[in-house]
């Protein structure tokens, strides 16, 4: 069962088992989505995963309409970085119309998100921290094949309107034995792997990084404490100060962009409310601010990697 | 279900059978005195941000809240407070949603045009012009993939608003979806200070439907009569599953764009054109012409309208203000998802 | 002198010395735009003022063209909330382009920024965040008149994008004797008002409100240091954290939403630079979490004010 | 400022004047040869993203390159490999773009068919469809503000990409602002797998033209005589003042939208019919036809291009890679406001 699959299964289930469910994106029909996402689910529901034209805005503007009628449309960007087109309808029409209205927009939409090697910068963003400035959104941003079944049919239930950042570098790389029968709510973070040295908070595919980075040091007698994030709003502030609390020292993963976003916003919380558990000052490793580049061999720079997650914890461990 | 117009020939006061042209008219002078009077509260203070009016508008308006039934959608915009009132809305609601009473429609949280009540098929426009439309395309894609009655969906648009990529979508979508959605342009030649001509340069905005593949009907805004027959064609065709269909409408913005704007740029010209004709007076002479009425009843209604809004301003002003000891700053449904609220 | 007719006079001088220049925006021309902030510019300069349609998308397109042949254009977004719908062509187009192709794109957008009463959800956003999170845009914040002039006439002289979020509650609220002669470079943060106790870090209209409070506390004997950051990307971190080392306290006052944005940004930089500098828990305060409320008590109560920023100040010298 | 044609008889190869039409054909050869070793280097893992590719387009894309003058603007699409040659790119520079040289016109930065020179009036797709229309535009009007020659600007779509807001918004500009601006549109029956009628429903694009006030062509995109008829009347139309130009070509993608898709969406029917001729046969009869060139030229033109591809291969392939130590990550040309930056 590959992070893809799991994408698909959860479609699926949702599909079958909520008449209110269905899907809308382009070429998601009869072709399965660019990515497969939707594979035969057209010909099982034919009249609930729909082709839309390339257009995002009224796409978004569609789920809308669709959630105040009492559907949970899912949409599909084709890539993340193309959501900037439906933008005003996703922060400023699905995100206000609750607290403006009391009518609650339970949609879902999926945005392929993060680097692959060679696609360049608009088929590579991580809008996360986008998404999650503006209120009324939830963003989810799973970095597990069994969260992304779990927290997909989560998204769904939810009664406001999901962004559900789903990462593509996973699509294919990450693979379980099976699906998950219990999972952590949305909104709570997970001990991805207990450690007593330092708490390195990540999301995403960038989990994997720091996961790799912690075996290494392993061997060094080095402990991380990593905690996978899950939804990066809300953030699930109480489980990192908790870690915090234990290892006294702070490190931030994530794979967009330096000036603001998760890291930024987890170290602001731990460093107001958790100030006298540190003994370091936090840290954190993004991006290089620029767009992401084609070349593999940039590409493999710009982000963090093992490695770079792996300097940067043996430095914050020297202080 | 009855259209609105058979609704209010029962619960027309006091049991009377009332003429819809009547009825029309009704409605048109109380937007226009509602209007007026939101003015007054403008100038006055006690109405911050802005008041945008319908003069001019209202027979346009009024034919669309007029020929919808009452299980259809509408999302009218910024110049639609006659239709608003034939679609259902009360002056209590208009009035509460500019002096931002917390009974009103939103809450006091969204204002002055931004108000509707989505649970009965009337949307709130949000203030980026042509966002309304895809909007209601999905509620109609909801209904029919739900195999419920679908009804109609209208919204409307100002011909500033045509230039939006949101219009074009969302029309586009429509056409391709054969949604039987119906949307109302009022082309009133400006938006806010800036001609039609540098808005568009197409023959007449009815030549936009073509390039959707979707039927047109163009109509002279300042006529209530001809207002009506065309959008009731116009819905009644969308009823019946001949897709989208696009009315346009000639007029003139008789105001500014809000109550601040004095609207210099307006020309003299247009103005003495049949396009500056006023459409309340219009539609009085056409009561007056058809024998629905007399002057000595229109004067009658003027004096109850202006009556029922001095009412219903006094009632809503003693309405209490929003409470800000413990106010409820959650933006999500799911209060246990809301970030840093408990 | 008010903030708007230091824009407004910026703008004229920056026709009148640089044939490079035109604005482009919706009732710009002879009816001066939707604020006045280009009052009589079309009758002086006829063919460097023009209206546009409202297709903010294609505005900030025709931008970036007239860029690349040579031209410095002005954009005026009728408030900033509606740059939403020109997004992809600012933080995709403008934001990549000089990186992608080495060619600059010295294009300045106005965005009428903040919230004044009665204003309501989509006439009030305050969208620094937002831009300043994507690499390759230059986001200025003017607090004064005397910056509205001098940074607009920089920002369109500085060879890349520049969003300029002006705010409009300063349009005629705020008023200077004259223009300045002299004035600090962007990027560089102002000590808008010295003092030993706590460094409160804002920008924009928020930064009234800081003086307010610190005017206040005064009398008590607290004195606030204020900085002013002028522009938010990028953040001047040397002057806060010599004013940090100088305090020991750090609140941060913004008028934007609170997840990530401006304070979470400077907050981390503090706890990472100058974590031992701190004696107490930095601090942030943010409009709330929901969209800008429209009625006038509501309003006064989402943004911070001279009155929550002066307890928030007292609570954190209390510890 | 003589045309590309007057130019490429004198800078034929060897001084010897070359027919335009060959000439045409030769660059389709080669944008279609190149497009197919790209493909080969992608499935050997030598190009990593993607690649996308012009099958069935060559005859309307190299049209569109050849009719613009050196000084005209030109901001191709995806399947513009033959039109990219025409306008003056080489070889080595789209392979440079595929494989990541830094001595590329993107550096390595961006990709595949993500490239231009901007400073030569040859801009880099943005991916996001439809973007590019505006930016021409605004490379338009400002060299009519600067007082300059404003000389042409051409820009390319699929039938997918009209469903854009960003097309919308753009032509319309345009049309307002009648600036000389060449729109093709090559409608391709598919965007992706979406078939048009999932995209609009209009009886033909052309059809758009109306609704934005704009003259409108139409051509068989399979057919080169014809698409450089078409075109060339089109850039000289918009040339003499007659604003915008939208082209319409009819044809079908021969391929599948990139070389990772086989595209058995594509309908057998639509194979079979005159849409589904490949455009390099037809040309090849039509140069045999013209007598403009024998079997045996044409074969000669192959291997001259076969092999000056796998020079330019082999020589792009000796190219340096990024250099990663102290690689410059700014974004800002005024490096002192890059924040974080050194
Ligand atoms: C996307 C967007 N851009 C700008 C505005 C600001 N704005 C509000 S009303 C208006 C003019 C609208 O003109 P028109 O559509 O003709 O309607 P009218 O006011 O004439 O009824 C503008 C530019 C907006 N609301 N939305
Ligand atoms: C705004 C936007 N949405 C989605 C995409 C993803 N996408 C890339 S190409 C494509 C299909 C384009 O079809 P068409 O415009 O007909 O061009 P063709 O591929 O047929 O040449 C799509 C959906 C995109 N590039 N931009
Ligand atoms: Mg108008
Ligand atoms: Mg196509």
């Amino acid at each position: 069962m590959t992070y893809l699959n799991a994408i698909r299964d959860a479609q699926h289930h949702l599909l079958e088992t909520d008449p209110r469910v269905f899907i809308y994106g382009q070429d998601v029909g009869e072709f399965g989505g660019a990515f497969k996402a939707t594979k035969h689910l057209a010909e099982q529901f034919p009249q609930r995963v729909l082709d839309a034209p390339i257009s995002e805005d009224a796409m978004v503007g569609t789920a809308i309409g669709a959630a105040i009628e009492g559907m949970r449309p899912i949409i599909e960007m084709q890539f993340a970085d193309f959501s900037t087109v439906g933008f005003n309808q996703i922060v400023n029409h699905a995100g206000a119309f609750f607290w403006r209205t009391d009518v609650p927009i339970p949609i879902t939409i999926r945005l392929p998100s993060g680097g692959t090697s060679g696609a360049g910068p608009f088929h590579s963003q991580s809008l996360e921290a986008i998404y999650a400035h503006y209120p009324g959104l939830v963003v989810m941003t799973p970095a597990t094949v069994e969260d992304a079944y779990s927290m997909l049919i989560e998204a769904v239930q939810i009664n406001d309107p999901v962004l559900f950042c789903e990462h593509k570098y996973l699509y294919y790389h990450l693979k379980a034995e099976r699906l998950p029968e219990h999972s952590l709510p949305a909104g709570r973070a997970r001990v991805a792997r207990p450690g007593r040295d330092l708490t390195v908070v990540t999301y995403s595919a960038m989990l994997h990084e720091v996961l790799e980075a912690a075996h290494e040091l392993d061997s060094e007698g080095i402990q991380l404490e990593v905690i996978d994030l899950r939804t990066v709003k809300p953030i699930d502030t109480d489980t990192i100060i908790a870690s915090v609390a234990r290892t006294g020292r702070l490190l931030c993963v994530g794979e967009s962009w330096p000036w603001g976003g998760v890291n930024a916003e987890v170290v602001s919380r731990v460093a107001a409310e958790g100030f006298h558990l540190l003994d370091a000052p936090p840290k954190r490793i993004n991006a290089q601010d620029t767009p992401i580049p084609y070349h593999p061999d940039l590409w493999s720079v710009h982000r963090p990697t093992a490695r770079s997650i792996l300097m940067a914890a043996r430095e914050l461990l020297r202080i | 279900m009855g259209s609105r117009e058979a609704l209010e020939e029962t619960t027309a006061a006091g049991g009377k059978t009332i003429d819809p042209l009547l009825q029309a008219y009704r409605w048109m002078l109380t937007a226009r005195l509602l209007d007026e009077k939101l003015a007054t509260l403008y100038r006055a203070g006690r109405i911050h941000g802005g008041v945008f009016m319908g003069k001019g508008q209202e027979a346009l308006s009024v034919a669309l809240g007029q020929g919808l039934q009452v299980t259809d959608i509408y999302a009218p915009l910024i110049r639609d407070g006659a239709g608003r009132l034939a679609f259902g809305e009360t002056i209590h609601d208009a009035l509460r949603n500019c002096l931002g009473s917390p009974q009103g429609p939103m809450r006091a949280r969204d204002g002055n045009v931004h108000r509707g009540r989505p649970r009965q098929g009337y949307l709130p426009m949000l203030s980026h012009l042509g966002a309304m439309i895809s909007v209601v395309g999905g509620m109609l894609m909801a209904r029919r993939i739900q195999g419920k009655p679908v009804g109609v969906g209208a919204t409307c648009l100002g011909d500033g608003g045509t230039s939006t990529g949101a219009f074009h979508e969302a029309i586009n979508l429509a056409a391709v979806e054969r949604l039987p959605l119906v949307l109302v342009i009022a082309n009133n030649r400006y938006a806010y200070s800036t001609p039609t001509e540098k808005q568009f340069a197409c023959h007449s905005l009815t030549d936009k439907a073509i390039g959707y593949g979707v039927d047109s009907h163009s109509v002279d805004g300042t006529d209530l009569m001809a207002c009506r027959n065309t959008i009731f064609e116009a819905i009644d065709q969308a009823r019946r599953g001949h897709g989208p269909q696009l009315v346009v409408a000639d007029l003139l913005r008789l105001c500014g764009h809000g109550e601040h704007d004095d609207a210099p740029y307006i020309k003299d010209q247009l103005k003495a054109s049949p396009l500056g004709r006023d459409c309340l007076e219009v539609a009085a002479d056409q009561l007056l012409g058809e024998r629905v009425a007399t002057k000595n009843q229109i004067e009658t209604i003027r004096q109850e309208i202006v009556e029922s809004i001095e009412t219903a301003v006094a009632e809503v002003s003693r309405e209490s203000l929003p409470c800000l000891t413990h106010y409820d700053w959650c933006s999500l449904s799911t209060r246990r998802l809301a970030d840093g609220v408990s």
